[in-house]
């Protein structure tokens, strides 16, 4: 519909981009650093581009838009080259396109093969852009793995000390999962009739030709595939690992961004493809989110290690999503899902930026060896604290904006025990508050101690500015949620609608 | 004026905006901006209150959406009523005093700056709970005003205790706010929106049943007890003592512990639809005036006294709603609303002077033990006869403002004989641990010379908001009073809930209460003025019940025991159970497989080194294992071939007979190995 | 039982009495086909080796195939196994060797091969075989010539190249470096 | 009739599996194969005979099965010599470098 | 004499011809030279590409020669990894064979022929044979470094078991001939179905005959349980024969078994085999090879060890495509093993180059690799990766192919299987990666010079396996064109 592919630019500059850093030499640092700094520029810039044309012109209709295609690509077994865009993938395309802006940005003091390094993270942005716009399950699979390998270098190359047992327990955790989606998708390839693997048009018809059992096992299979990024409860494991020992940046796009493909996954694919199966399993979802609430917090309470720390309150906030979208009935609630996600990528990316730069200044995160610190770096304590707040759910921030939805809805949902639940989920927000408010205690206030941390510089400038615009958004986002949640309005409604079949 | 009311928060915010941002390196400057904001801010408060004066308290309301749904509609706006406008003048009135007190107290701070763009950033969320027109909206404030506490109480966070203080206080208050929004979410359920005014015409249209709207009430009510520090979530305010005292003035006395009260009274409607709540309310209440005011009978530390005395106010007016949502509850009017409404003004006045005052003291003399003050009037002039109105006030003497609040609660619980009997019974204590303080502290003499050299009164940016305080601890109450002069009708036509009524003041009441209180001050002279009898001696008497209350009920303890610990121990256990249980389910194939000693150093090369999870301990057992197959001789190949094959074609015929035959292949094939390796190695062939 | 093996004994002798020439023959062969894989003495192998061969000869020209028996003749008894003697004499001390020349694999591999025998002999028996009446072509050398000329001709060229192959490789093996 | 022969090949083949099973020889091995290409052979013409009298192509096979037979003999020698040279004698048991 | 169109047969009697013409250059020259001769094969096999392309399409020696596309699809494929695996021998060329170079390449090059006539026997003694001479030069190969045990072993096993399997191949064979009086595949079936309908059985014989077959080709397949002198003979064998073998004759394998079992008997299957269809047999030893293989690769501390073992497995995911038998299923199959040729000829050639500098297969010597010779290690990595089947390689669309055909069969818990053994394996290929690019390495070793035509065989292989991941749709076609071939439509 616009006269030029600009998703597929969107998608393919970052490739164009790590082609030309491969050809850079090896020595030229800067050369590399800046160049790769602008070819993810370009892709923020269109991603800008796209929210705001779609603010503007297509907030009130749930059908995609830019879409490209479908261009017949792999003929004899019906696959295409289609794409496109409605109001659940754009803030995603926005969040990747600013976060691996930034990512890259904040990665410019890495020194061990700086070339690989950006190669990777550009390919790695590539695949991140392609499955939120993959409207053809063969091509949102292919981008969905494609990831997986830069990640698994960047992890396994430039990680901490256990990073080859990170890397290796990643990538293999990631692939069973997406295997079982493979053999779902192959179900509803030969299920459907005549053949298809276009994910609008089994949308409509995945329910018309399913059986019931049918429905429970594909959507099973999806699960599980979805349910490892995201990660939900039991799957879980992998993520602290990761997390931890991937280097800064990496652990800000794998929680900014890989983690919502789950979730992203479950709205774009399962929910809408097998409603029978949401009814059918949307009580266990909403209590696996609310263990992952409780259980995640309170893991991350005892940590020791503020990077693990974060890691785990991930797990527990990507719980809201879970239950969230457990209460398929409420627009409200899968509005909230949308809005955790987006906040939980603005905030602990911030986050995870933020504890890179203090590992970067005193190489430990353990959270005992500091204390004090807010007398040294004020404005990096205040940036700190302000983060932990967003996280913690404090109103005025996107956070507080996104629980407060999810649990309206879910209690509203009309489902019964989606009260007892929420009332217990709400919980999960005091604990937050709890170990939040412990790491803000023991890191940055109290006694000052200066024989060991005299030598701490302020966060400098460029560190500032990676973080900055998170801020922004998160407090904009805490302030005025109309235009956000307006954006997706129509989507999710028809979603809903979709669900309710 | 109403139209542009919404900007009365906006000065501060304003103000808070520019220090952080910009004038954060200039010192006079930022507390300038501050002061200014909140300074215009009072005005322009003021004259929103004289036009709803004017307009015979026709409240103005005015909102926009802030998230529209089909099944949801957030909106943000400002619902001003008298309530509101009284609210505001007094938050703005106190904050402004308490600012310029800080210009002396806080006086060579290196946060300076800081301090006093938190000072505005509290004064716009307390202006922004009082003004707004919703539940979703207050609930933003007041978790706003909970974070700006927290920062105030941790301003000096090298202190451990101070920084201590600020988390208990943001995490109890968050225990509070947890019911608090679960009430909120339940009001959504039911009322289907957020907005003040039609929650309660759909309360009063009956829509949501008694029991849900008792659930409600009492969630709802759990806030108010986080914020206004009632029992059981009172431990943080004495705590919260460690913040700078202007900072126990504003927030932990006169505004911020008050929004609970506000809130309560906000929703009345709610809370009187259901007796039960109301009762529970009043209850709690009473418990916490109770506790408190026998706490502080005891307390040395002079902040730990007043913070003590505060829970106590706040408790009473608390009684004073509740009592009055019970008589609403069964159909007959009573005053408890008005009393708790006008002894929360009254309040916020005397109770910000005997901190301020307090502050003074302190930082003359560098203490919080009152045992180590005495006879520091002849010092301090001004604040010894401003903390002394506070006193008289706070002890209900007419004609101090204190004495009309006062007396209407009693009024009001004058109708429940046992909460009549309690109220009395705590305005007693309260007169007297009032008294016992400024006895000690600026009568007698002066127990630690040293100190009482160094003391010296306080410079005019402190002692002026006394005396403005101390004018308006006296006058205050007079608004109270029930008849109209100069055409003014009293504030109990002004504020009020439901239909305005009628009610004559009842000097017997008025008579005892004044008693009690006479006599509160009157033993407290005779034992820490006259040592009539000697206060050590009581003391020993009740050693066992004074140091239960000096330990506070042994609450903190409790907590400890029964909460935050076993919270704590749950977390690490679920930790360990993480990292070695949901993983080690996974590991745990790998654990037998590495007890095979001889392949010890092959596991630790292959497996130990790189395995991913269990499942890989597992495959790699297997592999371990299947490689054994490949004998490397190549006639055992050929034999694998020829026993499939005949297998499957038995498998055909007879599947039984198949898997006989495997079996059978089996043990002969064993056999032949064993009886090959029992045999000695024979003669190698060359 | 008993008697049924009794008739069953006397079908045999039926038909040993009916085809006597092929009897002694299959006797021969399996005879000496046991000795081949059983014998310790490898050299004795490969003597039984050729005895064998030839009652299979002898078994292709009861069955009408004098040109495959003499071929049979000529390349195994006169190549094949001449090559494997010169084998056995090239590896030669171990000839006189008196140990066991079968494997522990000795059980199961008589299993194994008994399964086998049984099976297929079961299945042949209980099989459609069309069987037909008309007999062969006369003297069918000539036939066969013609066809290897005509219908076979791929395969004969074929063959010949395996047969270049396998030269060409056991010479490279056989041969020994100068180094 | 047809079936005496069938047996006899079925023997036949049997006997060579058990022979390139259990033989530790090598040589002895690649008897045992010649034995199986026999049986098999033998197979070819009884059907030639008795199912497919009107062509020739059992007995054409069991030609060519012949030569081939006789190819995989003499490669299967070349490399009884290496053996022989390598490890100084032909005894299969002994040669399992590689296992595992 | 009747008149056969000779012209068919062009592009392999001009192979043997060049076979020949290297043998004697290679005495002619005095054994000198190097690499020329290495090239002429190469130039030769480039050749009979340009001539297939020009003389195909067309049946001649009675069903003895079916030039139809399968075969000239196979036909590529054979060429393909004989190209890549003389490619990738320059190494030892110079090395380790001084004295018969002429013979080594001449021998992969006549091997090549067997496997072209193979593809195109559509007729049991033309197929017979023609695997006969794929094999027997392999036998040679493998034992070609003849004072080195390992070789000779691999050479010796390999050759029994061979000889062994044939002989079972034969016997199956000849019942079959037995059963239909025929040995050409489509008479049979014809002659088959007649017994059937006219007798309303068929016996157990075909049964027999089934599993023997099955048998004899398995080995050349390395299917489980088959596969057991896979492993020894793949680790002794020199390095690019080797590849050979696990491309080149299984590939041969493959079209041999499709020929008979696909396109001959699985009309039959049902009938004579219930409750155990061939199919189902077939899909458990799929089972089993994918099993095997992958959680026996994961513990080999030898490059070409684990890679057999990887080649097992992947047999077992082409056997899925193989055993269902539909349209989709055998164009699986070709593509797979068209891509298949390009992964592994690519993993061998990087173990050639390494071993050849280093004469060592440890993988764990392949540490620093990625800083020493970051290309190498590089395209190492892409073939490994596309090998587990990471999309957007081409090992991802061949397994897609295969999985799809096997779900639309109905063997969906055998595509699972196959996948989750699938993760399993990425296990052991991503350790190759990690020793090469994770693991802290003391010293980086020196930069390795790969032969300029194992360069050339690299870039293949990679620009191979990266274009027809992206753009398989050329090449897929194609295969769905083989499909034809069984008479689907």
């Amino acid at each position: 519909m616009v006269d030029f592919p600009i998703l597929t630019y969107t998608i393919f500059i970052p490739l164009i981009g790590a082609a030309v850093v491969m050809f850079l030499p090896k020595e030229r640092l800067n050369a590399v650093r800046w160049t790769s700094l602008f070819f993810s520029f370009v892709p923020m810039l269109l991603t800008f581009w796209i929210t705001w044309d779609y603010f503007f012109n297509f907030s009130g209709t749930a059908d995609f838009y830019y879409t490209e295609g479908p261009v017949s690509w792999i003929a004899p077994i019906n696959v295409y080259y289609h794409l496109g865009v409605d109001g659940i993938s754009v803030p995603m395309l926005f969040l990747t396109g600013l976060l691996s802006f930034l990512s890259i940005l904040s990665s410019f003091n890495i020194v061990n093969r700086v070339k690989e390094y950006f190669v990777f993270f550009l390919l790695l942005e590539a695949g991140m852009l392609g499955v939120f716009c993959a409207l053809d399950f063969f091509l949102f699979y292919v981008f969905w793995e494609v990831m997986l390998v830069p990640m698994y270098f960047l992890i396994g190359v430039w990680g901490g000390p256990r990073k080859e047992y990170a890397a290796i327990k990643f990538f293999l955790y990631t692939l069973f999962g997406s295997i079982f989606m493979l053999v779902a998708i192959l179900i509803l390839y030969f299920g459907s009739e005549p053949s298809t693997l276009s994910i609008p048009e089994l949308i409509n018809s995945a329910p018309t030709f399913l059986t019931h059992g049918m429905q429970l096992l594909c959507f099973a299979f999806f699960f599980v595939g979805f349910a490892i990024k995201v990660p939900v409860w039991p799957f879980h494991t992998w993520l602290p690992d990761a997390h931890v020992e991937a280097p800064t940046a990496v652990s800000v796009i794998l929680a900014g961004v890989l983690l919502k493909m789950g979730t992203y996954g479950m709205l774009r694919i399962s929910w809408p493809m097998f409603p029978d199966a949401v009814k059918f399993f949307s009580i266990p979802i909403a209590i696996l989110g609310l263990i992952a609430i409780i259980y995640g917090a309170l893991v991350s309470m005892a940590q020791k290690d503020l990077k693990k720390l974060v890691a785990y309150s991930s797990v527990s906030h990507m719980g809201y999503c879970m239950l969230a979208l457990g209460a398929f009935t409420s627009v409200t609630a899968i509005t909230g899902c949308m809005f955790q996600m987006i906040s939980h990528g603005l905030i602990t990316g911030a986050l995870f930026l933020l504890v890179g730069v203090l590992y970067d200044r005193a190489h430990t995160r353990e959270i005992a060896a500091f204390g004090g610190i807010g007398a040294k770096l004020p404005v990096y304590t205040g940036l700190m604290v302000l983060f932990s707040m967003a996280s913690l759910g404090l109103p005025g921030m996107s956070g507080f904006v996104s629980e407060f939805m999810v649990f309206v809805g879910s209690f509203t949902s009309g489902i019964v025990w989606f009260k007892l639940i929420t009332a217990l989920a709400v919980l999960g927000v005091v604990l937050t508050a709890g170990y939040m408010l412990r790491m803000v205690q023991r890191v940055f206030l109290g006694e000052f101690n200066t024989a060991k941390w005299g030598g701490l510089t302020e966060i400098n400038a460029r560190e500032v500015i990676t973080v900055a615009p998170l801020a922004v958004l998160t407090i904009a986002i805490g302030f005025f949620p109309a235009p956000l949640s307006n954006m997706m309005k129509a989507t999710i409604e028809n979603l809903v609608q979709l669900i309710a079949r | 004026m109403l139209e542009t009311a919404y900007l009365i928060p906006v000065y501060p915010l304003f103000a808070f905006t520019v220090i952080i941002f910009f004038t954060r390196w200039n010192e006079k400057l930022s507390s300038a901006i501050s002061i200014g904001a909140i300074l215009i801010g009072l005005v322009h408060s003021v004259g929103v209150l004289l036009a709803l004066i004017s307009r015979h308290g026709l409240p103005y309301e005015v909102s926009v959406p802030f998230i529209q749904h089909p099944k949801i509609l957030l909106e943000v706006g400002m619902w001003i009523d008298p309530l509101t406008a009284v609210m505001l003048v007094v938050v703005a009135i106190v904050s402004s005093c308490v600012q310029v007190y800080s210009l002396g107290y806080m006086h060579g701070d290196p946060r300076w700056s800081r301090y006093f763009s938190y000072l505005s950033l509290f004064t716009f969320s307390m202006l922004g709970l009082v003004i707004s027109n919703n539940f979703f909206m207050i609930f933003m404030f007041w978790e706003l005003v909970g974070l700006t506490s927290y920062l105030l109480i941790g301003f000096w966070f090298e202190k451990k205790t101070a920084s201590d203080a600020g988390k208990k206080a943001f995490i109890t208050n968050r225990i509070g706010d947890f019911g608090f929004i679960i009430g909120i979410i339940l009001l959504f359920a039911y009322a289907g929106t957020a907005n003040y005014q039609e929650v309660f015409a759909k309360v009063s249209a009956g829509a949501i049943s008694p029991g849900m709207l008792t659930a409600i009430g009492i969630l709802l009510f759990c806030g108010a007890v986080g914020k206004s520090a009632q029992f059981p979530l009172h431990v943080w305010l004495p705590d919260a003592m460690e913040g700078p005292t202007p900072v126990s003035a504003l927030i932990h006395a006169a505004t911020m512990v008050a929004a609970g009260v506000y809130m309560v009274a906000r929703g009345m409607t709610v809370f009187a639809g259901s007796a039960e709540a109301s009762t529970v309310i009043a209850v709690i209440g009473l418990i916490t005036s109770f506790m408190a005011a026998t706490i502080a009978l005891t307390q040395v530390d002079i902040k730990r006294v007043l913070a003590y005395s505060t829970c106590s106010q706040l408790g009473y007016m608390i009684m004073a709603l509740g009592l009055y949502g019970v008589d609403y509850a069964h159909h007959h009017h009573s005053v408890g609303y008005y009393a708790g409404t006008f002894h929360l003004m009254t309040h916020a006045f005397f109770k910000a002077l005997l901190f301020l005052g307090a502050g003074s003291v302190i930082h003359a003399v560098h203490t919080n033990d009152i045992f180590e003050m005495g006879g520091l009037r002849k010092k301090m002039n001004i604040t010894s006869i401003t903390f002394l109105i506070a006193c008289l006030s706070i002890s209900g003497i007419p004609p101090f403002s204190g004495f009309f609040s006062k007396d209407e609660i009693v009024v009001a619980s004058s109708t429940h004989p046992f909460f009549f009997v309690g109220t009395l019974l705590i305005a007693f204590m309260t007169a007297f641990y009032m008294f016992r303080l400024y006895f000690l502290t600026f009568e007698g003499s002066p127990r630690n010379q040293h100190k009482y050299d160094h003391a010296h009164e306080s410079p005019t940016s402190m002692t002026l908001p006394l005396i403005v305080l101390g004018f308006l601890s006296i006058f205050a109450g007079w608004t109270g009073l029930p008849f109209e002069w100069f055409g003014l009708t009293g504030f109990s036509h002004f504020v009020y809930h439901g239909e305005l009524a009628e009610h004559h003041p009842s000097y017997l009441l008025m008579a005892i209460s004044v008693v009690v209180g006479g006599s509160g001050i009157l033993f407290s002279y005779l034992i820490y003025k006259r040592k009539a009898w000697s206060s050590e001696a009581i003391k020993a008497k009740v050693l066992p019940i004074q140091k239960f209350l000096f330990n506070k009920w042994y609450i903190d303890e409790l907590y400890e025991a029964t909460i935050i610990q076993p919270t704590l121990t749950l977390a690490r256990k679920l930790w360990w159970f993480d990292a070695s249980v949901i993983d080690g389910m996974v590991n745990f194939a790998g654990w037998f497989t590495v007890k095979w000693a001889d392949a010890k150093e092959l596991f630790d090369k292959y497996i130990i080194d790189g395995a991913v999870n269990g499942i890989g301990h597992v495959c790699m057992a297997g592999s371990f294992f299947l490689r054994f197959i490949q004998t490397g001789k190549v006639q055992f190949y050929a034999l694998v071939i020829i026993v499939t094959s005949v297998a499957v074609v038995l498998y055909k015929v007879t599947p039984q007979g198949a898997i006989i035959y495997l079996v059978l292949a089996l043990i002969v094939g064993g056999v032949g190995l064993l009886s090959r390796l029992a045999r000695p190695e024979r003669a190698e062939t060359d | 039982m008993m008697e049924n093996f009794g008739t069953s004994l006397g079908l045999f002798w039926e038909f040993i009495k009916a085809n006597p020439i092929f009897c002694l023959l299959a006797f021969i062969t399996i005879l000496s086909a046991l000795y081949v894989v059983t014998l310790r003495n490898i050299f004795h192998c490969a003597i039984f080796l050729v005895l064998a061969l030839f009652g299979v000869a002898g078994i292709y020209i009861l069955l009408g195939a004098e040109f495959l028996a003499a071929v049979q003749v000529l390349i195994y008894v006169g190549a094949v196994s001449i090559l494997m003697i010169f084998a056995i004499m090239l590896t030669a001390h171990l000839a006189s060797k008196r140990i066991s020349q079968n494997n522990e694999q000795t059980g199961i591999a008589i299993f194994a091969s008994a399964g086998f025998l049984m099976v297929s002999l079961g299945s042949f028996a209980y099989s459609i075989w069309r069987v037909q009446t008309t007999e062969l072509p006369e003297n069918n050398t000539l036939e066969i010539g013609k066809l290897l000329m005509t219908d076979f001709v791929l395969p004969f060229e074929v063959v010949s190249i395996v047969l270049l192959a396998a030269m060409i490789g056991a010479i490279v093996l056989a041969r020994r470096e100068k180094s | 009739m047809m079936m005496a022969y069938l047996a006899l090949a079925a023997i036949l083949f049997a006997i060579g599996i058990f022979g390139v099973l259990t033989r530790r020889n090598a040589i002895g091995i690649l008897m045992s194969l010649e034995l199986m290409f026999n049986a098999v052979n033998i197979n070819l013409v009884t059907f030639n005979k008795f199912i497919a009298p009107e062509g020739l192509t059992g007995q054409i096979f069991a030609i060519f099965v012949v030569v081939v037979a006789a190819a995989e003999a003499v490669v299967g020698l070349a490399i009884v010599l290496l053996l022989y040279r390598n490890w100084k004698g032909v005894d299969i048991d002994n040669i399992n470098i590689m296992k595992w | 004499m009747p008149n056969y169109n000779l012209s068919l047969i062009i592009p392999e009697v001009f192979l043997f011809l060049w076979a020949l013409f290297i043998f004697s250059y290679d005495l002619g020259t005095k054994r000198k030279n190097a690499d020329s001769i290495g090239y002429l094969s190469m130039l030769g096999l480039g050749i009979t590409a340009i001539l297939l392309a020009y003389y195909h399409g067309g049946i001649t020696f009675k069903n003895m020669f079916t030039s139809d596309s399968l075969a000239l699809f196979f036909k590529i494929i054979f060429l393909g990894a004989a190209f890549m695996a003389i490619g990738s021998s320059f190494g030892l060329a110079s090395q380790k064979i001084k004295n018969h170079r002429g013979e080594y390449y001449g021998l992969i090059l006549i091997s090549t022929v067997g496997t072209m006539f193979l593809a195109s026997a559509n007729e049991l003694i033309s197929l017979y044979i023609a695997l006969e001479l794929v094999t027997i030069p392999l036998f040679v190969l493998a034992a070609y470094y003849k004072d080195d045990k390992a070789s000779v072993e691999s050479g010796l096993k390999y050759m029994i078991v061979g000889a062994f399997s044939s002989a079972i191949l034969l016997y199956g064979i000849s019942i079959l001939y037995g059963l239909t009086g025929t040995t050409d595949i489509t008479l049979m079936k014809l002659h088959l179905s007649i017994v059937f309908l006219s007798y309303g059985k068929i016996g157990p014989a075909l049964l027999i005959a089934m599993m023997m077959v099955i048998a004899g080709i398995g080995f050349k397949l390395a299917l489980a349980p088959f596969h057991m002198w896979a492993p020894d003979v793949y680790q002794g064998a020199p390095t690019p024969i080797t590849a050979y073998l696990s491309v080149g004759s299984k590939a041969a394998g493959v079209i041999a078994f499709a020929r008979i079992m696909a396109g001959g008997l699985f009309a039959f299957a049902d009938d004579v085999m219930k409750p155990l269809d061939w199919g189902m047999i077939v899909a458990i030893m799929a089972a089993a090879a994918m099993i095997i293989g992958n959680i026996t690769a994961l513990m080999q501390s030898n490059i070409k060890r684990m890679l057999a073992y990887s080649s097992i497995a992947q047999i077992g995911y082409l056997m899925i495509g193989m055993l269902t038998v539909t349209e989709i299923g055998m164009a699986s199959v070709a593509f797979y093993m068209f891509i298949y040729l390009f992964a592994n000829m690519g993993a061998f050639a990087v173990a050639t180059i390494y071993s050849d500098k280093t004469g060592s297969d440890n993988i764990s010597g392949y540490a620093s690799l990625s800083k020493s010779s970051p290309l190498l290690a590089a395209a190492m990595a892409i073939f490994l990766l596309s090998l587990a089947g990471i999309p957007p390689l081409a090992g991802f669309a061949a397994k897609y192919m295969v999985f799809a055909a096997g779900v639309q069969a109905g063997y969906t818990w055998l595509v699972i299987l196959g996948l989750l053994t699938a993760v399993v394996s990425l296990y052991y290929y991503a350790n190759v990666i990690k020793v090469m690019y994770f693991t802290p390495h003391a010293e980086v070793g020196e930069k390795l010079h790969p032969p300029v035509a194992a360069g050339i065989v690299l870039a293949v292989g990679v620009a191979g396996i990266i274009f027809f991941g992206v753009f398989p749709n050329s090449i897929l076609k194609f295969a769905f064109g083989t499909a034809k071939v069984f008479g689907f439509f």
